[in-house]
């Protein structure tokens, strides 16, 4: 492969990997704070739905996205409100979440558009177009620098960036700051936070909205950045490859993007591959390398990251009284 | 309001003997009148008045589950009380949460330390006062102020060691620190020796000492009657969620203390006579247990334990000894070493609990709820746990209902486990009758050799009684045990065969008389001949 | 789990309390549709009707509830053992191939009640072949279960596809799924029996893979409240470190759980393939593995519970589709978010309404209020 | 006799807004609505096992026609076909010999084989892309048609297919639809063709991001991007459906009404759309080449391979 190809795979793994990074940048908050979180997907469904709807009706792609954040907080303060104020099974209110976003996205998207569950096609402002970056045009031609910086670099939307920029944003968060500092105590000792003179349930709740936040921009970048409206059960899976590279990147920033990106590149590469020759065994059926992401996502969690402990809090409700 | 005035209406309760004070006609630094508090159906607090004065040291003491703590955790704001008033200096203050307490200048050390593990030092001092958005001021001001305080109180620790890398004692001393950095008047200790050696508790108390002096006010709990009358000024006892009794120290000893605890007088001593020791049933030979992490919990360890004896491992806890127990009985694989029952073969490589049973070996585990016992299964489902594959209980793959639960039922009657209810969960059995049914299960099934760990840790005076005199019985009937707790006096009492684990080693032994300070030294890593010299 | 110290009756715990929970959804889901514009009483009468109104309708209504069955036991097995199987839904794609293969094999030369054992083996040893390395990787190297689960259900549509397209669709046919098994290879219908009570069953795939279901449910119970690796397995589900104290080999129960419930959701495959389709399709899955987890949740894992879960679920296909019949702006997306409301009142938020009724009842109960009413009787 | 028309549709699993062929054939039915004021009911599947059961329904009440729209259903057809023999019925896309059951299929090779030719033609590059939405037999038959038409053309134009996935979503991943079709472009692809129900979208959607050029499928979808889309290959469901609604209205005998209809170029049963959205990027010579390849294809001067005649593609 020769550079530009090689540069034109990464371009198409970062596209790739933007959803998954913000969306596992928001189950890092989420579950960084003991709340487990299987409901990524139904948060970006529900705020890429919001997101085609509003970005419709009103032909901006900023109220698109502002909905699409609106749509997925409901949807985590359902989520906040089962696990933290009545302690309820955080999986189980995940997978609830799943589906109450896969059904309602389509019944109102159906009731209200008749387009079999589809918002309207989409166009201009309603989107977010690319960027390109000052001096790309110029760079353009120079050898290395330019196709690196042309094509992996600039001619991103929006999203992209803030998807990106979130990583150094996250770890600043989570380490140097005192909401960071008492975020991450309380996924390991909530009666510590407690006693600190804390709220737990309020530091969770917090978290929970970044969550929250962030599955929205996830949702927006599918439906009105990255394609035109919304479809249904468009997330297609990708919030839980999220939470495999969440728990791959053991619940950090900077890993979190390297496996997300490390998704996005598996996936352009399955494209790219897709009717291949690969010496001594022929052209590869379709199927395999479509398969190749997840048979490589397993062997990678089974052989190489070990044993990934969670937040130790994670997943357990905190009762002070029996 | 005036304080005065509710005290003349409450003197029922109030002491007989006025206080010690540190600056008569002060108000006390916290008063506490009508506390209440229920947990579901368990009523841990009952109508509570208590009275601590300013600058002075506060003993509570009462048998497990008469609400010490849930006293203290609603003074501090854990829990919030049903009813009942809290005064600070004479000023009712509304304590909602731990902030309020903090801001009333109360400090608490609790009994499970409130510690996040992975976190260093300073992150957890900080931790809810980082003094700002951004931690980087907070941290270089919380150094300096740790540096200070360290000074004043030798509480010396490394502000960026991880916590969870700490050895316990000086876990606590980060627990002081916080409360301190907090700027704490008062301050609350949970049970703070159970977990040090007798030097360690030694220094505790100085740095107590120091901060009384200071004008800071101490509320200290401890099981241990001899630490109350060697460094408290006052004492409160409780009994069954009630403020039974506060007199000046000085005025009582711990014979009152006791009977004033339990309601009755209290015989502390183990009936026992001469042990008669026969053949080793249990060899252990240079066993050494390294866990994941690399760290040699169990180091060269040798020794043996005769039939009709009870050896005793001395040591405070994390020293070795629950990976010990359990390397023993098959639960954590041996890094190198033998172990041989009664002159079979040698154990150690194989981990299987199961195959260790059958060669007889019971173990009562040191931590009941997370070892002993499935709590959310039935009395009689648990009463087999372990020996669940034997013959009697099982017909090829089909368990045998009818012949576990009469097991069950027989065993209850024996160890008088109340409610006698075979098919009751077992969350639903109080602490102690819990743990009456772990010791059942391990002791009717007449194993050659006994592993006990921590046998009455949560269990009541009278439970105690009766699981000594069974630990006795076993030992007269020519079983080998093998006793591991951290009460000192409870090895004392039990064992033939004192030995003292440090740091995963045998430091040493001695008898039953050995001397405490002498013991105690050796807890601390400090060995058997530079003690002497 | 918030362990409630207020003890309340075995009817009101097992009974009442999940009646109000999918009570509450219920009601939810009626403000979903009168959102939409639509009458919800109209709504509920169709939906109840369409279940269970009529021959076909039931014979419906007891097709899906046998798929649920299955995987509401495979999740529940799991469940047990304190592992989370999100992987049904490939681990029954999988069943479907291995019923599949025993019908081809024989669907010619035998009757169906000697293709049936030999489907069922298939069927089971399939799914649960599909379930042994997330097991595996869960017990040796702590792979999280439910990533790899889901990984699995996708590689598992991967190869069925490229099973079905390249290899096991006849010649010549231009439809990715397996030939139609003959008469040795399909379940017989339950019509005759709804004859014999009179109903007329209609064309209603119901079929005897329900009593398979039935006599799995039986397993299940016996299995994990009468075996003694059932209890080694409640054990390890309820207390992992005092498993490995009583000797029990997590890493065997492990194993052994998942491959008991990957076999169950294997079974489910029968159902569709052998008793309506009688031939492996595309996806033939459909969602049921998913629908699984719900059913295991609202079952409390009990066979028993799992099979009323099942049939209202069943209800809820059947009746859904007859109200999206009936109903036009009530699209077939509805009974994926009652569904989804049942979860999460049932599930999620199960303990919502238990102080309340643990405080009516104390209330109910206790001696001043007794006092009272008998005071108030004498006055 | 059963002449008053009644008629009903059972769409396939895709939903009747797919965008693609469930939606063409709603749009048929939707006309014959307009125009005779005649109101009919429709049906969406949830699942394999309601064919049987929506087929019957409709029958049982007395519909007449009942369409059954997409392969699946040809099982289903034919069992009710049978029990309600009074029936009109019809299947699109399979066959299913029975008396009262009229099975219309389509040569979409033919469609496809034209639009193949002129993406070769539009081409820059001399590298065109197929977005398929599952490997299936049926979207083969369009890929290879395709390049079929492409290598008349070109015998050494560069063809990159691509398939979308495995699962149902395959005909609904818009964002992956448009992710396969960039990786084209980045392979120097200019025209890509998609047959991938609503994952074509994205792919459509991509092309007209990038300034390239996209091919729709089964309805004319060159409205979607206006001077984006080449040109749509349209199979004419909403024909074939308006037809049988009316034929019924009409009054035909139940021996006129069954048979197959193999519709291909020279019944228009497929084609290539031109309308006021791409005419400016169909040049005249495109024109006339593709006019004159309808002409031999009608004719059977050019004979375009059907896929699954055979399971084989030699163009590729
Ligand atoms: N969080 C809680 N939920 C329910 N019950 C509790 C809780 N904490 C304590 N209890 C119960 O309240 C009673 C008092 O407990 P508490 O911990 O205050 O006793 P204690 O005097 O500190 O005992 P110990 O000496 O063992 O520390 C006990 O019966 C205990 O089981
Ligand atoms: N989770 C629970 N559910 C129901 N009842 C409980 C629960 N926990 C405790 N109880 C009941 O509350 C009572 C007090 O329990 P607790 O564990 O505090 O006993 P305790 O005071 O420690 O007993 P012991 O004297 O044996 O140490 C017990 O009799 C028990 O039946
Ligand atoms: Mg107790
Ligand atoms: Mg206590």
């Amino acid at each position: 492969m020769d550079l530009t190809a090689a540069v034109l795979v990464l371009d198409s793994a970062v596209r790739l990997a933007t959803p998954l990074l913000l969306a596992c940048l928001a189950g890092l908050y989420s579950e960084r704070s003991g709340i487990f979180d299987i409901g990524l997907e139904g948060k970006m469904l529900a705020g890429a739905f919001a997101a085609g709807a509003v970005a419709y009706w009103t032909g901006s792609a900023w109220l698109g996205l502002l909905a699409a954040i609106g749509a997925a907080i409901a949807l985590a303060l359902v989520h906040g409100f089962a696990s933290i104020t009545q302690r309820g099974n955080q999986i189980v209110s995940g997978v609830a979440i799943n589906f109450l976003a896969a059904g309602l996205t389509a019944l109102l998207g159906q009731a209200w558009f008749s387009q079999g569950g589809r918002t309207p096609q989409l166009s201009g402002d309603a989107r977010f177009s690319s960027l390109t970056l000052p001096g790309a045009e110029a760079l353009r031609d120079v050898p290395v620098l330019g196709p690196i910086y042309y094509e992996l670099i600039s001619g991103h939307n929006l999203i992209v960036y803030i998807a990106f920029l979130m990583v150094p944003l996250t770890w600043w968060v989570l380490f140097q700051t005192r909401f960071g500092l008492r975020l991450r105590a309380v996924g390991e000792n909530p009666a510590a936070v407690d006693t600190a003179g804390i709220s737990v349930p309020f530091l969770r709740y917090r978290a929970v909205l970044i969550c929250g936040v962030l599955t929205g921009v996830a949702g927006a970048y599918l439906a009105i950045a990255q394609s035109a409206g919304f479809i249904v059960n468009m997330t297609a899976g990708k919030g839980f490859i999220a939470l495999a590279a969440l728990i791959f990147a053991k619940w950090r920033p900077w890993p979190a993007m390297g496996a997300c990106l490390l998704f996005g590149f598996l996936d352009a590469v399955a494209i790219r591959l897709q009717g291949a020759y690969v010496p001594f065994i022929g052209e590869v059926p379709v199927q395999f390398m479509q398969a190749l992401p997840y048979v490589l996502t397993v062997v990678l969690l089974a052989g190489f990251i070990g044993r990934a402990v969670p937040p130790k809090a994670g997943g357990v409700p905190y009762v002070k009284e029996r | 309001m005036s304080p005065d005035k509710d005290d003349s209406e409450k003197d029922g309760r109030e002491p007989s003997r006025p206080l010690e004070k540190s600056r008569p006609g002060a108000a006390p630094a916290i008063r506490l009148s009508g506390i209440d508090k229920s947990f579901g159906t368990v009523r841990a607090n009952r109508d509570i008045a208590l009275t601590v004065e300013e600058g002075t040291i506060h003993g509570i003491v009462g048998e497990n589950g008469a609400g010490k703590s849930t006293l203290m955790s609603i003074l501090y704001g854990f829990y919030q009380a049903d009813r009942g008033d809290i005064f600070v200096r004479g000023r009712k203050v509304e304590i909602a949460s731990s902030d309020d307490a903090i801001a009333a200048g109360i400090g608490m050390v609790h009994q499970h330390f409130m510690l996040v593990d992975n976190f260093s030092v300073l992150e957890n001092v900080i931790l809810g006062a980082e003094g700002g958005i951004l931690l980087k001021a907070g941290v270089a001001r919380a150094r300096a102020e740790l540096q200070r305080l360290e000074r004043e109180y030798e509480l010396q620790v490394d502000p960026d060691a991880i916590i969870g890398e700490l050895p316990v004692g000086l876990q606590q001393r980060v627990e002081i620190l916080k409360a301190l950095f907090r700027g704490a008047d008062t301050l609350i200790l949970d049970e703070p020796t159970g977990v040090l050696t007798p030097s360690e508790a030694d220094h505790l108390f100085r740095i107590l000492r120091q901060l009384k002096s200071q004008g800071k006010t101490v509320i200290l709990i401890t099981h241990k009657l001899r630490e109350i009358m060697a460094i408290t000024d006052n004492v409160s006892v409780m009994r069954r969620g009630e403020i039974v009794r506060t007199l000046p120290t000085a005025e009582t000893g711990p014979e009152e203390l006791a009977e004033l605890m339990v309601g009755r007088r209290v015989l502390l001593r183990v009936e026992k006579g001469e042990a008669a020791p026969g053949a080793p049933l249990l060899s252990v030979e240079r066993l050494t247990v390294v866990d994941g992490k690399g760290v040699r919990r169990v180091d060269d360890v040798s020794f043996e334990v005769r039939a009709g004896e009870i050896v005793g491992i001395a040591g405070v806890s994390g020293n070795g000894q629950s990976e010990l127990l359990e390397a023993i009985a098959g639960i954590r694989p041996a890094t190198s070493g033998s172990i041989w029952l009664e002159g079979g073969k040698d154990l150690a490589r194989q981990a299987d609990p199961a195959r260790r049973r059958l060669d007889g070996l019971a173990h009562v585990p040191e931590d009941r709820h997370r070892m002993g016992l499935v709590m959310a299964f039935e009395e009689n489902e648990n009463s087999v746990l372990g020996y669940h594959l034997g013959p009697e209980y099982a017909a090829g793959p089909i368990l045998k209902l009818d012949a576990m639960r009469e097991d069950a039922r027989r065993k209850i009657e024996r160890y008088d486990i109340r409610p006698p209810d075979c098919r009751l969960k077992t969350a639903n059995f109080s602490g102690g009758n819990q743990q009456k049914i772990v010791l059942a299960r391990e002791m009717e099934r007449d194993p050659s050799v006994l592993l006990v760990g921590q046998p009455t840790r949560g269990v009541d005076i009278g439970a105690i009684e009766f699981i000594h005199r069974q630990l006795v019985a076993m030992r007269d009937a020519g079983k080998a045990i093998l006793l591991v707790s951290v009460e000192l006096d409870e090895i004392r009492a039990l064992s033939d065969r004192i030995l003292v684990m440090f740091a995963g080693r045998i430091v040493g032994e001695a008898g039953p008389e050995a001397d405490e300070g002498e013991l105690g030294l050796m807890m601390a890593g400090i060995a058997d001949e530079e003690a002497a010299a | 789990m918030s362990a409630p110290v207020a003890k309340l009756p075995a009817w009101v715990e097992v009974g009442l309390i999940p009646l109000l929970n999918v009570t509450v959804a219920f009601l939810v889901s009626g403000l979903v549709v009168l959102f939409i514009g639509e009458n919800p009483l109209q709504a509920v009468k169709i939906l109840v009707w369409g279940a269970l109104g009529f021959g076909e309708g039931i014979g419906f209504t007891l097709f899906y509830t046998t798929n649920f069955i299955f995987t509401g036991l495979a999740v529940a097995v799991a469940f047990h053992a304190g592992l989370f199987n999100i992987g049904g839904e490939g681990q029954a794609y999988l069943g479907g191939l291995g019923t599949a293969l025993a019908a081809m094999a024989l669907d010619r030369y035998v009757p169906w009640y000697v293709t049936l054992p030999f489907a069922i083996c298939g069927a089971a040893l399939f799914g649960a072949a599909w379930a042994l390395i997330p097991a595996y990787l869960q017990a040796r190297r702590g792979s999280h279960i439910v990533i790899t689960t889901i990984m699995f259900n996708f590689i598992a549509a991967s190869l069925m596809v490229w099973l079905l397209v390249d290899h096991l669709s006849p010649p010549g046919s231009m439809q990715p799924e397996t030939r139609t098994f003959a008469a040795g290879g399909a379940l017989p219908k339950l019509g005759g029996l709804f004859e014999m009570f009179g109903a007329d069953m209609g064309a209603a795939p119901a079929n005897i893979s329900i009593v398979v279901a039935l006599a799995a449910c039986l397993f299940v119970w016996v299995f994990i409240w009468r075996t003694r690796l059932g209890y080694e397995i409640r054990a390890t589900g309820l207390n992992p470190t005092a498993a490995v104290y009583a000797g029990i080999s997590t890493v065997k129960i492990t194993i052994i759980a998942m491959l008991v419930s990957g076999a169950l959701a294997g079974l489910m495959a029968l159902n569709p393939v052998m008793g309506d389709q009688q031939r492996l399709q595309i996806d033939f899955v459909q969602g049921a593995g998913f629908v699984g987890i719900a059913v295991a949740l609202m079952g409390r894992a009990h066979p028993v519970g799992i099979v009323l879960a099942a049939f209202l679920f069943g209800m809820l296909y059947q009746g859904g589709a007859e109200l999206a019949f009936d109903m036009p702006a009530i699209s077939r997306d509805m009974i994926v978010v009652i569904q989804a409301l049942v979860i999460l009142f049932a599930g999620a938020l199960e303990h919502m309404f238990r102080p309340g009724i643990a405080r009516a009842f104390a209330l109910m109960s206790s001696p001043q209020r007794a006092r009272m009413l008998d005071g108030g009787e004498a006055g | 006799a059963q002449d008053e028309v009644n008629p009903a549709v059972v769409y396939d699993l895709g939903g009747k807004f797919d965008k693609s062929f469930n939606e063409a054939a709603h749009v048929g039915a939707e006309r014959f609505k307009e125009e005779t004021g005649i109101d009919y009911r429709d049906f969406e599947l949830q699942n394999d096992s309601q064919r049987e059961q929506a087929l019957r329904r409709f029958a049982q009440r007395g519909f007449n026609p009942v369409i059954g729209i997409g392969f699946s259903q040809a099982q289903a057809i034919e069992k009710v076909a049978e029990e309600y023999p009074e029936t009109k019925f019809a299947i699109i896309d399979s066959v299913v010999e029975k008396p009262n059951v009229r099975s219309i299929v389509f040569k979409e090779h033919e469609g496809s084989y034209l639009v193949g030719m002129m993406a070769a033609m539009a081409t820059k590059t001399g590298k065109i892309g197929f977005v398929g939405g599952m490997d299936i037999p049926l979207i083969r038959k369009f890929e290879c048609g395709y390049v079929e038409g492409a290598k008349a053309v070109n015998p050494d134009i560069e063809v990159y297919a691509n398939m979308t996935g495995t699962t149902g979503a395959a005909w609904n991943d818009p964002v992956k639809g448009g992710e396969l079709a960039k990786s084209q472009f980045d392979r120097g692809a200019d025209v890509v063709y998609h047959a991938a129900g609503g994952t074509g979208i994205g792919v459509l959607q991509a092309a007209a991001d990038a300034g390239k050029l996209g091919i729709g499928v089964d309805s004319n979808q060159n409205m979607l991007h206006p001077g984006s889309v080449l040109t749509s290959m349209v199979k004419r469901v909403d024909n074939a459906v308006y037809d049988a609604f009316m034929d019924v209205k009409n009054g035909v005998s139940m021996e006129d009404w069954g048979g197959v209809e193999n519709l291909g170029l020279a019944e228009e049963g497929v084609g290539w759309a031109l309308d006021d959205n791409n005419k400016d990027l169909v040049t005249d010579d495109m024109k006339a080449k593709v006019d004159e390849a309808s002409q031999k294809i009608t004719s059977g001067d050019i004979e375009v391979h059907d896929y699954m005649s055979d399971d084989s593609c030699p163009a590729m």
